[in-house]
């Protein structure tokens, strides 16, 4: 299954400082985004990634600039490895007008379209189908780069996933499937969930190419999609590749997360940290405890600063409520929908909704 | 008792009283339920009868359609409504097909219970009132309490019913506080609407959270300027108690129809059509209707206030119903 | 020509426009379509732009979804619109929150195309027609076009148009005749309402095959009593043409608004939710509502003649809602 | 995995005069179906069978009286096979008082509840998570049965049925899926539908056992449906099987059948037919040609007579227009309804519909 990209050279040490820093912006970021959970200032669901910082830079490390992603909801960890910068994360999280999704999309919408990051979506299985559209419009268009796709180890059981598998499979869609096993759908275990727990062999039912990674190992991870990549680029070949991963915080903010597993289970993972497992590499490659510290020392100095930024970002207006609901042109389309309209339909303002 | 608590009674209740039943739907068993709701079934009915289930919705939705064919009493849960969607087939072309369809040889005794709503931030794709979609099919029933005591009374009839019964709670609801009989027997029977208030200058029509809205904007509009609305809880949208809306706008001759969800083509469009024709010499003005504002709901708090039917445009809706600012 | 011929050549027109145009469905290529709409094309364009999927709506509809969201304009076919329950989820849970959702920086023109109605013995899970389950959502436009001229001119205003549109055919409408303009810039545009027939005496308001009914009894009611029935083709229910509704309401004073699906919870609810609210000075008589019986449909052709909305239903409702006979 | 069964004895030779006689009995019927749908007695969508006859009765027989079936629309042949007499089919298709769905179902919903054939769906793969719940009431029963529950080849790319898959092997339920792969699901062969073709190769992606039958073979068919099911029964061990057969007519009436195949390859299945495999079976026994003849002029003479008998059935009366709809006692709940109700309404007979 090996192949060597002809279009990249692989670093031999994946772990670089570079890297340590971005997976330690995401810890960082989300430990805070917790903190301000509690303050009030975020609201709603709010699913923290912390554990599974590996897999996800290792993911957005293999993407080229015009390779596309998608993903669930658990999204902040993807945004921040794909490059949204923390302000605009924060921002978002905040509700404010500078999110990258304009305040409009919160913790489980993030978005870059620059990056070719097209959300963040919120209905488990929701974006599967989704990425095969994705990866159908780079056939169309000849582009000969790939669609990258998270799901979760809970999503492997909704239907629309073997949908999206079997016209992946039959279209031969560049379309790599990450499943981020992190052992748990909100309280249920992956052996309680599917009759077939090794996830990736169900990609074989399509004739899809299936692996395995262990998602805290950040070189083993890039390589591997890396090269899952790189073959859908080049040979159109789809392929599932699940991640062995785990989230030390509950399934959301609101979740405790001990009901369904105990603190040991969880302080076993914490041993092998993929943060730490990065330090100790970094040290063994010979970079210097004081670097270390002071690239741990900026990740927080960033985090305060997106939090400054984002306090002090303006809320959307209520007039803009509905903004880019409709294209374009869509206003005179809406005009004459008022007469015998609900009441509170005039109180509230349309325009950019309806595409003025 | 809360909300919540009332409809864990009913579950126990229903459990402890007829082996048929039992409880299926994601996270409602180890987890305690998403929202609680289920807290402490597993442990005291085991495995087989509080069910934790993989995330397929449309697989289990499914099931609980054929074990009810054969008998059993699934009252299955469904996290939110917006995740009903993935299975609507099942509900609306399964299910509600069964007894017509096959000639009345078969029935399907299926409870679905999920709460609809929005107002938690929890933005586009998990803010929504749905229930017209289910309300609209014939062959299903849709009952959706806004009390602990209709809580417990109709989740259990809806247990006992011989039909598919959608049973639509609310985010919001779950912490409301109110008296819940505690004789296992309460049952509130589907299909009756309930005058939650009693007043004489206009009729609120309401189910689900709005009624709590309404309760709390018709309390406010007698307080501050002394006019008396009269609240009508719906309770139960299929069937549709219209009778005694009818009854209220012919004392009130003005109605305002309010819901959590989009108003167009929405529960209020049914109510507002079949008010205008039940009370057209009655009605001393339009029926007018509020809703959540016609957008994605938006994630930032201050935009998702604005976008809800909240106190201060019901309250300015029930005054332009009484032509006392302009619509 | 038909508007099965006129759906075909708004197809084949887009299709040699706009390179990103291409068409996707169940047997839209070698079986020429379940009902030939895309008779042909597959020679003509090739397996690219004529794309024949596998029997699984929730996984195509979400292709189109995606491939929309980087700028192709797909034309998804559903083979009938009961078929599209169960990819629910990805049109009003995915494809309508785009655009509002991510703050206005994606789009998604897709354009999704389905027959909806009942009336050839189709039975309980065939026979549906969900117009206003889509209707109902912000962020989609949903057009259903009564003639050959309007299914031409409709179908090629959503497939240019930016943002998702459901285009409604209707099963029995295919094979109707009418002109059709050759000149492939002919555009219909999204939310205008037309004036099918003028009329003092009373406002018939219907979309899709129920205007092609309403269209006959006016005539019956013209030819036999003398009665003028002015019929609204609705074309659009969202954007939903009020404007011209309600001009039409308050020169005839009496509304009756039809539709082949249920009533309740319905279309037709919108609508006289809506008239009473715009015509309320204007009405002499509360709206009247029609539609198909509220069972799922029965098989039996009695049984289901018995049930749609046909024209001894249809004449007695008109005649209802001029008073010259009980509602 | 081939497993005796300790319930029941097996025919040595299945071919049996009784069971060449059934699968005659439904050629024949659809035969006629499809002449009097040309008479206009007959509407709506109309599936035939024919040339699947073998896996129908194979399947049919294997079920002991309380083991549960469920189909998809392309019903007539497993209604027939489940001891449904041809009148209570006939009159169904001709939308009568006696037919067995009383007149509301036709050709794709019918049904036998006394025989526990449980319909009879027209939502390709609807019938699929039913089945899972048709099974889960067996096991919480502790009835020792199965459930038999068919889908199409081109079933197996819905969402729902994966969900049902994962369920039944989750929950170890007694259920076993039987592909009737006829080569196209309408114009569609599986080829261009199925990105693995070897359809019963989508079990092992829950671990469950899957395989593949000549479903024309009579006798290996009814021996692989009958193991499957024990294992079904007595295991809780849920099944796939793939049955390879093939359609001789059009998708429905409607259908020529032509455009995606060629008379040829029709031919080809025709010369190997199940009816005339096991016709040369009892000659090879020993049946005499008389007996044979007797046969086939039996099963014509009893279509006829179902003729007659739905022809003489009166329609259902249009005050029934929504018998079953609600379970009795429902009319109470539905009587303060009406005030305001849409005009129509009242004019239709809904008491027995609301369970009156
Ligand atoms: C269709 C649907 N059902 C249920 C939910 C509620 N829900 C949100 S996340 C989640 C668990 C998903 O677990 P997994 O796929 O493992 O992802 P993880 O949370 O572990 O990242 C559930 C049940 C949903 N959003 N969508
Ligand atoms: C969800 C859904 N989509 C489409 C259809 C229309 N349809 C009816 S039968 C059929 C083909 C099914 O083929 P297969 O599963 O192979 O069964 P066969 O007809 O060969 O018995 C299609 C597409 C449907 N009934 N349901
Ligand atoms: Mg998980
Ligand atoms: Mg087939």
């Amino acid at each position: 299954m090996t192949t060597t990209s002809p279009r990249k050279r692989r670093t031999k040490d994946s772990v670089t400082t570079d890297r340590y820093a971005r997976m330690l912006l995401i810890r960082e970021l989300e430990t805070e985004a917790e903190r301000q959970y509690k303050l009030a200032r975020i609201g709603g669901y709010c699913h923290l990634s912390s554990g599974q910082e590996a897999i996800t830079i290792a993911a957005a490390d293999a993407l080229e600039p015009d390779d596309v992603l998608v993903t669930g909801y658990r999204s902040h960890g993807f945004a921040l490895a794909r490059g949204v910068s923390p302000e605009a994360v924060m921002a978002e999280l905040f509700g404010r007008r500078s999110g990258c999704a304009h305040g409009r999309g919160g913790s489980m919408h993030l978005l870059d379209v620059e990056r070719r990051y097209f959300g963040g979506w919120g209905i488990v299985a929701g974006q599967l189908p989704i990425a095969t559209g994705l990866a159908l419009s780079l056939v169309r268009r000849g582009s000969e780069q790939a669609v990258l796709c998270e799901l979760g180890d809970g999503a492997v059981n909704m239907g629309a996933w073997h949908e999206a598998l079997n016209l992946a499979g039959l279209w031969h869609l560049p379309v790599v499937f990450l499943i981020v096993n992190n052992e748990y759908g909100m309280g249920t275990s992956v052996q309680r969930a599917s009759a077939e727990p090794e996830l990736y062999r169900r990609a074989a039912a399509f004739r899809i190419h299936g692996e395995r990674v262990d998602g805290d190992d950040l070189e083993a991870s890039l390589e591997t999609c890396q090269r899952l990549l790189d073959l859908a680029r080049r040979e159109r070949r789809p392929a599932v590749l699940e991640a062995l991963t785990y989230r030390y915080r509950g399934h959301s903010v609101a979740d405790a997360g001990l009901a369904y597993r105990t603190r040991e289970e969880i302080a076993r993972h914490e041993a092998a940290d993929p943060l730490k497992r990065a330090r100790a590499a970094l040290l063994d490659q010979g970079v210097g405890e004081d670097e270390l510290e002071a690239i741990e020392r900026q990740a927080r100095e960033r985090v305060e600063a997106a939090v400054e930024y984002a306090l002090a970002d303006p809320e959307p207006e209520v007039s803009e409520l509905a903004v880019g609901m409709h294209a374009p042109g869509s206003a005179e389309q809406f005009e004459r929908m008022r007469p015998g309209s609900p009441f509170g339909e005039l109180e509230l303002t349309f325009g950019a909704g309806l595409g003025r | 008792m809360t909300y919540r608590e009332a409809l864990r009674l009913a579950l126990r209740e229903e459990l402890a009283r007829d082996e048929r039943v039992f409880v299926m739907g994601e996270e409602v068993g180890v987890f305690d339920g998403a929202y609680k709701v289920t807290a402490g079934l597993l442990d005291e009915f085991g495995p087989d009868r509080v069910r934790d289930t993989p995330i397929s919705e449309e697989g289990f939705v499914g099931a609980g359609v054929g074990a009810a064919m054969l008998g059993e009493r699934p009252v299955v849960e469904i996290m939110t409504l917006n995740f009903l969607l993935v299975a609507m087939d099942q509900v609306v072309n399964h299910a509600a097909k069964i007894g017509a369809m096959f000639g009345g040889q078969v029935r399907c005794p299926l409870v679905i219970r999920t709460p609809n709503g929005a107002g938690n931030q929890l933005t586009a794709q998990h803010s929504q009132s749905f229930d017209q979609y289910f309300a609209h099919v014939p062959g299903l029933k849709v009952v959706a309490p806004a009390t602990p005591a209709d809580a417990k009374g109709l989740l259990k009839s809806a247990i006992r019913d011989d039909d598919p019964v959608l049973v639509l709670e609310n985010l919001r609801i779950y912490t409301e506080k109110g008296e819940v009989p505690l004789d296992p027997e309460h049952l509130t029977p589907i299909g009756r609407a309930r005058v939650a208030r009693q007043g004489r200058d206009l009729t609120i029509v309401a189910h689900s959270y709005a009624v709590v809205r309404a309760l709390a904007v018709a309390e406010k509009l007698a307080r501050e300027r002394g006019l008396e609305a009269e609240v009508i809880d719906l309770r139960s949208l299929r069937p549709l108690d219209m009778e005694t809306v009818a009854a209220s706008v012919a004392k009130t001759n003005r109605a305002l129809c309010v819901e959590e969800g989009w108003p167009t083509y929405g529960v209020t469009a049914e109510l507002a059509a079949r008010v205008q024709h039940a009370c057209f010499d009655d009605l001393d003005a339009p029926v007018e209707r509020l809703g959540m504002a016609e957008v994605p709901l938006p994630y930032a708090k201050s935009l998702e206030t604005a976008a809800l039917p909240n106190e201060a445009r019901l309250e300015r809706a029930a005054l332009a119903t009484l032509e006392l600012v302009p619509a």
